[in-house]
This record gives C-alpha cells, structure tokens and sequence, in this order.
C-alpha cells in the first residue's frame, strides 16, 4: 500500500524499459510512471511480464483543455499493490496504441475512454460508441461540453 | 502504419438541448426499425361484421348503468404491471412484490411480455438510448393501458435531469397517469400510486 | 321422477324448458314433445352445466394456486378482490376479455387465432370424457381412458401452430420445447397406463375405478406406474420443474409471448383446464376416483354427492402437491428434461407393466388376503 | 434449424435492468454474444464534475442501487485523499460496517434473483423478507433504504441511535440460520446442482487476463479481496476468511458468495463489539463549508474558515459486493473535482461475457448471467 516509486523505477531500469518519463509517489499505488505514448505497447508488454502487474483495473482520460492525459490503472497479484501509468497526449488529436493485446480486459475500457473523452485508440480491435447510440458526435467528457437544465422539449414518435 | 486520427477531435461547445442522434437533432432515434407497428384487429382481420356488431353492442352496453361498472370493476381490479427493471426504483418495485408488502394482494402481478400487461411502471431514469424502446412497448401494449412514472427520475429526471443522456421526464414519450415522488419511493409509495391508479380508472370510468 | 344422476337434471330441464314453450304456443306442442327433441336439448343442456362446473372449477383452481404458492411464500396472495380474492380470477378474466384484441403485424392470421381457440376447446373436451362419479358424467365407453389420453395428446400441435404463427423467436423456440417435450412424455405415460390397464382389465375408467376398492391389489404393483405417470403429467401440463416452454427467464414468456387479451385469457384458461383434467385424471387411474377404499366405513361414502366431493377433495390435493413441488423446485434444462424422459422414465414405465403383469399373473399375494376379481 | 439472432434485452426477465444480450444461436446452443450497454448511462462522472464534493454523494447511492454503501465509501476514501482530509476513527469504522451490511443485503438479493432465474420461486420472496431486515437496519441510522446519502467527506453523517448494536445484533442472529435454509434449498436440491454444475466456467488465468474480479474470480480459486490485499478503512484489525472456490463455475460462485455472507456478519459483529466500546466523534472539525452538504451539518465551524483550496488526487479501491471498484477523483482546486473516474467491477465482468457464455444452452443464460450478478447502474455509470 506504501509508495515505492523507488523499487518500480529500479525494476523499470532492470527490464529495459523506454520511454519512462518519470516515475512519481502516489498515495494509494506504488508510483505513477509518466510515459510517451509512442512506446506504450513496449511498455504495457514490461509491466505485465517483468513487473507482474497481470491485471488492467481500468483505463480513463481526462482532458487539461491543453492536452490529453490517459492513464491506466494496473494491479499485481503477486507484490499486491497499484501502479498507475500515465501518458500525456496531443490536444489535436489524442491517440495511443491500445493495450487490448496485453490486457484483453482493455477492450471496453478504451471503448469507453473513446466514446467519453475522445481519446483514439489506434488498432484497436473494435472502437465502437458502448454506452451512447451509434453515431453519436460528442465527448460528453470534454471539458467544452457543459451542462445545462433541459429545455422544455416534445418528443415526436414516428413510426418505421 | 499510421495513427489513425480520431473523427471529432474537441467540438465546438454542443448547442444546448441534450443532443443525441446524428446532427444533433431531437432525440427520436429515426433510423431505427426497433419500432413495432401494431395493428389491430380493428383494421381489416377477422370476421369484421362480427367485430363491428360486437363492438356496436359492447358500446351501447357501455352506456348503460349495467356492464360498464363490471368492466370497470374488472379492469382496475387486474392491474398486471411490465415486469421491466430500469434503475434504482426497479429494487424498490422488486421489494413491493416481496413479502412485507405483496403487491400481488391487490391483484397486481407482473408480466413479461408487454401483450400482456395493462400498466407500464418507468421504475427508474430514461435515457435517449432507451426511449424509443420504452415506446415501442408501450405501443405493444393492448388498450387500454396506463403508466405510472415512479420517482423523481421517471417524473422529471431527478438528479440526473442535467445529464447530456436523461429524458427530462418520461411523460415527454407517454401519457403518465399517475406519478410518484420519492427517490427512490418506499413500496408503500408504490403501492400508494397503485390504488390511486384504480381511484382515477373509477372516477374516469375508462 | 327421481332425480339422481346429471343427466335426469339435464332432461328434467329441457321437458320443463319445452314443455313451457308448448304451453305458450299451444301448436308447437306435439312437435316439442318428441323424444329425441327432448333428449338432444338435454344433451345441450349436460354439456353447458358440465362446461360450467368445470370452467369454475378451473378458475378456483387458480385461485387456489395463487393463495397456496403466497402462504408457501410467507405471503397471503391475492386478498382484496372479494373475500380473501375469491374474485380475483373473475376480475382478471373479465379484464382480459374487455382488453383490445390485436395481431402483431407479422403474424399468421389463421394460426394466432386458431391456435389458441382448438388448445381452449380440445383441452376442455376432457371433461366429457372422465368420469366424476357413478351416473353424474357420462364417461363409461369402453375405451374412455384411450380417448382421455388422446384428447390429452392434442395440446403440443396446437401450441406449436400458435407458437410459429405469432412469428417471434422466443415463441418458436418455446413451441418447439413444448412440441419435444409432451413427444417425449407421452411415451412414459402410456406405458404407465398400460400397467394400469394390465392390471384393472380394462380401458373404461369407470371399471378402472370400480376395482380400485380392492385396495392393496392396486396399491402395491401400480405404485411405479404411479410415480412415472405423474412425473409425466407434470411435463405434460408444463408445470415447475418441467415449465421450460414457458421458462420465464430465458423465453420471457415462452409461446404466448405475442398474446395477450383474450387469446392469452385462452392459454391460461387452457393451462389450468390440463392442469385440473390431469389431476383429475390421476386421482382416477391411481387415487381411487370417487370411491374410499373398501374398509371405510360406508358412512363416509352414502351422503349425498359423496362421490364428487371425494373426487374433488382428491383433485385438489393432488394439485395441491404440485404447487408445492413448484414452490421448491427449480426448473431443468432442455437436454435434462428429454434425458429424464427418455432415460428414466421409460425403463422405469416397463418395469412397472412388468411388475403389474407379475401381479396379475399371480393374482394375489395370500398374505395380505386379498380377494381377485380381475376381469382378465 | 438455421442459426438466428435474438436480443434478450433491454426488456427481459434475464437482464435484471437495462442491458441488451444479443446471442446467436442454432437450435438451442449459443454460438456468440454481443452485450449492448448504455440504456443507463445517466452521466454520473460528467454530473460529478458540476457537484460539491458532498454532494457527488447523492449520485453514488444510485450508482449501483444494491451497493449504495460500498459506493459512498468508495468514492468518499477518494474524495478524502484529494482533499487531505480525514475522518475520525469512530466513523471509519461505521463505514466498515455500513459496507459489510450493504454486502450482505447485494449479496441477498443476488441470491433472490438469481435463484429466481432458475426457475424457484420461493426463494426471491425469502430473499426479500430477510434483506428488507437489513434495510431496517440502514433506516434506522441513516434514514433511507435504498439512497441513503451518509457518508460525508470528514466523517458520517451522524452517529448510530440508541440501541442500533442491539436490534443489528438481532438481525444477524435471525440471518444465520436463514443462510442456512437457503443453502439446503439450493445446494440440497438436485435440480440446482444439476443446472449449475460445469456452468459458465472461467479459470482463474482468464480471469486475470479479462479483468474479472470479485465472487467470480474467488469462484476460480484466487484468493484477491482487496479487504485482504491492500486494507482499507479498518479491514486490517478485523478478522475474516476469503471465501474461496475451484471450479470457477456457477455453483462456485454461489457457494462464493454464501461464504461472503458469512463473514460479513463476522465482521459485522467485530465492528459491533468495537462501537460499542468507544464512542467519539463521527465527523471530524473544522470542515470547509464548500465542501456542500445537501441537508445535514458540516463541520461546526466550518463557514470560519478561508476558502484555501487544497489540490491533490485521490485512488481508492474497495471490495465492493461485486468485485473491485477503484475510484480516482482529481481535485485541481476548487468547490466540484476536476474529473471522478470510476471503475465498475461489472463494466469487466460484463466485458468478458463471450467467454463464458458460448458454448451453452439458451437456458444456460439465466443462471450464468444471474451468477454474475449484473447491476447496470454502475456499469453504465
């Protein structure tokens, strides 16, 4: 439960990781390892098989209106604690690599990442909206997008 | 291979109205086929003279002090509600059914299929997603038929009324009869709205 | 004229009925008065009571589910709707035949309304075939219990034609477990019967009860035959744990899904109508029908009406059983449903005919003093 | 017959709520699955952001409608790490117990809908008798029986009533032996062994791999419980078993959660003894007022205090009745959380549904469905 960015950062350096970026305290998880989003399938593959984090508890975006931040939530049974990874991405056009390879529980996590923040997860096996209907526009999640009392509104029903 | 760059990437601030559906237009899904037309036997089916002289007498019994009140008696009395879970308030609908309170006293089971049923109970928040749905079984329940909106969400969204997905009510998709308050209501609320529902068919002698 | 058995009500009726008309209209008289006149309306007449008595019957018998199943359930059931819901089933019956009668759109005209009309009617054909006590229903034909079976065996066509014709999938699917199920069931069951007839000598039901007053002759080969035949009755009438036609959960409502209205008021009408025909039908092959067993004192059997009464009380409890099988079983599944019937039961349906043919062989067992009087 | 597809859902008696099944099948076995979520995704993280942080509360309750508890405290450990506040010792320990009671009222009625779907009746009606006992309980200290609104960021609400440990303590004593009547009704059935055998299997590897926690993946022999693993809130000075099972099948799950049960109600009369013993504050002092508490009092003198906005992030994770739900509140400075990311231990279970459910029979879905324990409410958020 203690942080120990140390031991992640020794462990990182002993399996040969790239682009590592930082590796930060975090109450509650061992360390939140910064990374660059360009060597995310490198890096997912390490944690998993030399770090032992087996399991993805989750994966969301946040929008800082100038960039994109993702970060993933990883457990491992065998040391019982959290790491947090956390890449910063392009406001343009946010994107990394999917961890659906590594983690197959990723699958609709991302989807759901995509759908609210807008966050795009290259390759990944099947981006569809999850929780909003098909072609839905919008990235409720974003900050652009505000909340506001319904109008007053009527509903039309046309049948098919 | 390139990154794929994703289709919208930080829209303009959305136009008030909770916008779903592509454009951006009101939420009636359009291109969805899920919708089910009902026709009645009414239209052309089935020995129609029969149907039209039964109807006829069944009318003209209608008027009269006689039938009707047995009919009304019967109908208020055999509410068989949608056996249908949406949120929070389907526990509580749950609950009504149990032990402690035993809907099923004042004749009210649950059925599955909508052909069956005489009262949609909207236990819970509508989202756009599931509107046309909850229109479509409604639209399959045979007449005549009532609703009941329970809790504060079914009545007007409740805390969820902000949200970007929520109908702002349900009686924006169909006619409610009876609405209850309570987030979620105790089943005594439940059953509360219940009888009110059989008071109203009573005064309303549908 | 002394009045004793249905059918002199049924005929004290029509004369009385006709007999009024002559008077009215003095030239119609002499046509009224010819007999077979009277005895055609008074056939109407036994088959309205009958239909009657059996249609209250039928709708006690719900209520009488709902109210077992509540108190099995720490609850009371229906209670408000007349004295302790007395008139909830009117009350729903009467709501569903005022409800708007409709077809999906996609549904076969023909087969969505016939269907449910034929399984309404054939299933109530059963009460003109059993027997309720000596001379009150006229079921003494000399193969009613093969009739009885075959009007039983009717309902899986029916509910298939309804089931394919509403054009929904959970309907089909439900319409063929129901069509696979009672295929497989009736195997068993005829073999039981066969037990029953092997031992009693005969296919009338009222011989088939007669001999039942020879009380541990029947008791002893026939408990198998028994056990196998209500195992089979409950697949037959789609009862827990064998309701996998109707089973809620995965088929929503199995193959009435698509009805609702009167049409649905048919399917469950029909439903207990089997249900009330098949405890009858079980109480009368097995249960003794009308009758006690010889050591009773004849007290209990000489009040008037005793025969129905006992028949009833016996109906019931029969159905009372399954309603407490319903409250403590789960449902089966498909494959386990067909394995029972076809792996379990019929070997133990040949047994039993063999255990009766050994019986009757042997006529009797001394010890237990038993008297012959097999007709075969 | 050709294969077909049938949706099961949003309307059907399976889904326990607004979730559409689609299933491909031929005759009666499944060839494929495709889960349709969000008919009930009503926006909670997004609301989330435009709320004070106490009254985030309020949609935590109606998050997952059988776990309100669990999810207060979830998303109150978060809150609290954000704000670097904490909360007096006495209140941390009703939480616990408001969380083993809330775990043993979800896990109730998991048994009452699941046994349902099987086709037994009797127990959904038992079910509900003995948990409304325990949403007595939950009246009788927080007012509510569903949406209770109790937890506070500092604190409870308010403290136990008179005579709370003593009719609790009646509860758990009319509860046991009830666990066991419902154990012979299932387990001594050979129906229900029959059906729930060898069904929906998931070993323990796959669990991993997909993401699937909780009675689940204990069904299939590990031995993860957050409770144990990383304590929270008091977990580490009470002592209970993790209920464990190997096949990795329904009956496993079941016997899972039976066991849960059990030591809930080991821990709930721990925590029982320990409350009676030392009374003190439920709330802690000094709490800033924006916190904003919907109809109860904040700190005593909170309104004294400059608005100083702390900053700072917040994981948490509990052991919720379904399995582990994380929590991860961002707080940039400020009266409302910059952003609250909730992970759903359904949203994975659900996810991995493909795997076991092809290969079944249509009326496999009920239990292997039901065994889950679904409640979209958090999976749609």
């Amino acid at each position: 439960m203690e942080s120990n960015p140390e031991d992640i950062r020794a462990q990182l350096t002993a399996a040969g990781a790239v682009g590592v970026l930082a590796v930060e305290p975090f109450d509650g998880a061992a360390a939140r390892v910064k990374f660059a989003p360009e060597s995310a399938a490198a890096l997912f593959q390490v944690f998993r098989d030399a770090l032992g984090f087996t399991h993805l508890s989750t994966v969301g975006g946040i929008d800082w209106v100038t960039r994109y931040e993702v970060f993933y939530l990883l457990w491992s049974d065998a040391t019982k604690r959290y790491v947090i990874l956390s890449a910063d991405l392009d406001a343009k056009t946010p994107h990394i690599e999917t961890a659906s390879p590594t983690w197959p529980s990723a699958n609709w996590h991302e989807r759901e990442a995509w759908e609210l923040v807008g966050i795009h997860f290259d390759h990944h096996p099947d981006l569809r909206h999850l929780l909003m209907p098909d072609g839905y526009q919008f990235h409720p999640l974003q900050r652009a997008f505000k909340l506001h009392e319904p109008e007053e509104l009527e509903v039309k029903v046309r049948h098919v | 291979m390139s990154a794929v760059a994703p289709a919208a990437p930080l829209p303009a601030a959305p136009k008030p109205g909770p916008v779903v559906g592509p454009g951006g237009e009101l939420p009636v899904v359009t291109n969805d086929v899920t919708f089910v037309e009902i026709e009645t036997l009414r239209s052309r089916e089935f020995l129609p003279a029969a149907k039209e002289a039964l109807s006829a007498m069944l009318k003209e019994q209608g008027e009269s002090k006689l039938i009707r009140p047995v009919f009304n008696w019967a109908g208020r009395n055999s509410l068989f509600p949608l056996h249908w879970g949406l949120a929070c308030c389907a526990i509580e609908f749950a609950a009504a059914f149990g032990a402690r309170w035993d809907a099923e006293r004042f004749g009210v089971v649950p059925r599955s299929s909508p052909r069956q049923c005489d009262l949609l109970i909207v236990n819970g928040t509508v989202t756009w997603k599931v509107a046309h749905k909850l229109i479509a079984l409604y639209e399959q329940m045979p007449e005549p038929k009532w609703v009941i909106a329970m809790g504060n969400c079914a009545t007007g969204g409740g805390p969820f009324r902000t949200a970007y997905s929520v109908v702002p009510g349900v009686d924006k998709l169909v006619p409610v009869d009876v609405y209850i308050a309570g987030c979620p209501p105790r089943p005594e609320a439940l059953l509360d709205g219940i009888l009110r529902l059989e008071a109203l068919i009573r005064e309303r002698g549908e | 004229m002394a009045i004793t058995t249905l059918w002199d009500v049924a005929y004290f009726m029509a004369t009385a009925l006709l007999g009024l008309v002559g008077r009215i209209i003095p030239p119609l008289a002499a046509p009224l008065g010819n007999v077979d006149l009277i005895w055609g309306l008074a056939a109407l007449v036994f088959g309205a009571i009958l239909l009657a008595a059996s249609m209250i019957n039928t709708i006690m018998l719900i209520w009488f589910e709902r109210k077992m199943l509540g108190r099995f359930m720490d609850r009371r059931g229906a209670m408000h709707v007349g004295y302790a819901g007395l008139l909830q089933n009117f009350a729903d019956g009467l709501k569903l035949f005022r409800k708007n009668t409709f077809k999906p759109r996609d549904a076969d005209g023909l087969g969505f309304y016939a269907g449910p009309t034929a399984y309404l009617v054939t299933s109530l054909l059963m009460f003109g075939v059993l027997p309720v006590s000596t001379g009150w229903s006229d079921g003494s034909l000399p193969l009613s219990m093969l009739l009885a079976l075959v009007i039983f065996s009717f309902a899986p066509l029916f509910i298939f034609i309804s089931a394919w014709s509403s054009n929904n999938k959970y309907s089909l699917i439900g319409g063929m477990r129901s069509a696979a199920q009672m295929i497989a069931y009736e195997v068993p069951i005829l073999l039981a019967v066969v037990a029953v007839v092997v031992v009693s000598g005969s296919f009338d039901l009222n011989t088939i009860v007669n001999e039942q007053r020879n009380f541990w002759f029947w008791t002893l080969p026939l408990t198998l035959a028994m056990i196998v035949f209500v195992t089979g009755m409950l697949a037959e009438m789609e009862r827990i744990p064998f309701d996998l036609p109707e089973a809620e959960a995965e088929l929503v409502e199995g193959w009435n899904t698509e009805y609702g209205g009167m049409l649905f008021a048919y399917f469950m009408l029909a439903d207990y109508v089997r249900a009330l025909a098949g405890s009858i039908l079980i109480v009368l092959l097995f249960l003794g029908g009308w009758t006690l067993p010889s050591y009773v004192p004849a007290a209990l059997t000489s009040f008037p009406l005793a025969g129905i009464f006992w028949l009833m009380l016996k109906t019931y409890l029969v159905f009372g059983v399954f309603v407490w099988i319903r409250a403590a079983l789960p449902r089966v599944r498909t494959d386990q449903l067909l394995r029972i019937g076809w792996m379990r039961l019929i070997p133990l349906s040949l047994a039993s005919v063999v255990i009766a043919a050994a019986f009757v062989l042997v006529k009797c067992v001394p010890v237990l003093g038993c008297v012959p009087s097999m007709g075969g | 017959m050709s294969e077909m597809w049938i949706n099961m859902g949003p309307q059907h008696p399976m889904t326990h709520g607004l979730w559409n099944l689609r299933v491909r099948i031929d005759g009666e076995m499944i060839l494929d699955v495709d889960p349709e979520m969000g008919y009930l995704h009503r926006g909670i993280e997004k609301i989330s952001e435009d709320r004070h942080y106490n009254e985030v509360i309020t949609l935590m309750d109606r998050t997952c409608y059988v776990a309100g508890m669990a999810w207060e405290h979830l998303y109150i450990q978060a809150a609290e790490k954000a704000l670097g506040i904490t909360a007096p010792e006495r209140a941390e320990w009703i939480r616990m117990m408001s969380e083993e009671f809330q775990r043993l009222a979800s896990h109730i009625m998991w048994y009452a809908a699941f046994v349902q779907d099987l086709g037994l009746m009797s127990p959904f009606l038992y079910g509900m008798r003995d948990r409304d006992l325990i949403l007595d309980l939950f009246q009788a200290y927080t007012g509510g029986r569903l949406t209770y609104e109790y937890m506070r960021v500092g604190g409870v609400r308010n403290d136990l009533p008179e005579g709370f440990p003593k009719q609790a303590r009646e509860v758990l004593d009319w509860l046991e032996p009830r666990l066991v009547e419902y154990d012979r009704l299932c387990m001594g059935s050979d129906i229900f062994r029959s059906r729930c055998d060898g069904l929906g299997v998931l070993k323990e590897s796959d669990c991993v791999r997909l993401g699937v926690t909780g009675p689940m993946l204990r069904s299939a022999g590990s031995k993860r419980d957050i409770r144990k693993d990383r304590p929270y809130s008091r977990y580490s000075q009470v002592e209970f078993d993790v209920a464990t099972a190997d096949a990795g099948d329904v009956t496993g799950r079941y016997l899972v959660r039976m066991e849960e049960m059990r030591q809930s109600i080991r821990i709930i009369r721990q925590t029982l003894d320990w409350l009676d013993h030392h009374p003190g504050p439920v709330i802690a002092d000094h709490l800033p007022r924006w916190l904003g508490a919907p109809y109860a009092p904040v700190g005593r003198e909170g309104y004294l205090l400059k608005r100083n906005y702390p900053k700072g992030v917040g994981l948490s994770a509990i052991e919720e009745p379904h399995g582990e739900a994380c929590a991860y509140v961002v707080n940039e400075g400020g009266e409302h959380p910059y952003r609250v990311k909730f992970r759903s231990p359904v949203f994975a279970n659900l996810s991995a549904c493909s795997h076991y459910l092809v290969g079944y029979r249509v009326a496999d879905i009920p239990p292997i469905m039901g065994s889950v324990d679904v409640c979209v409410g958090e999976v749609d958020r």
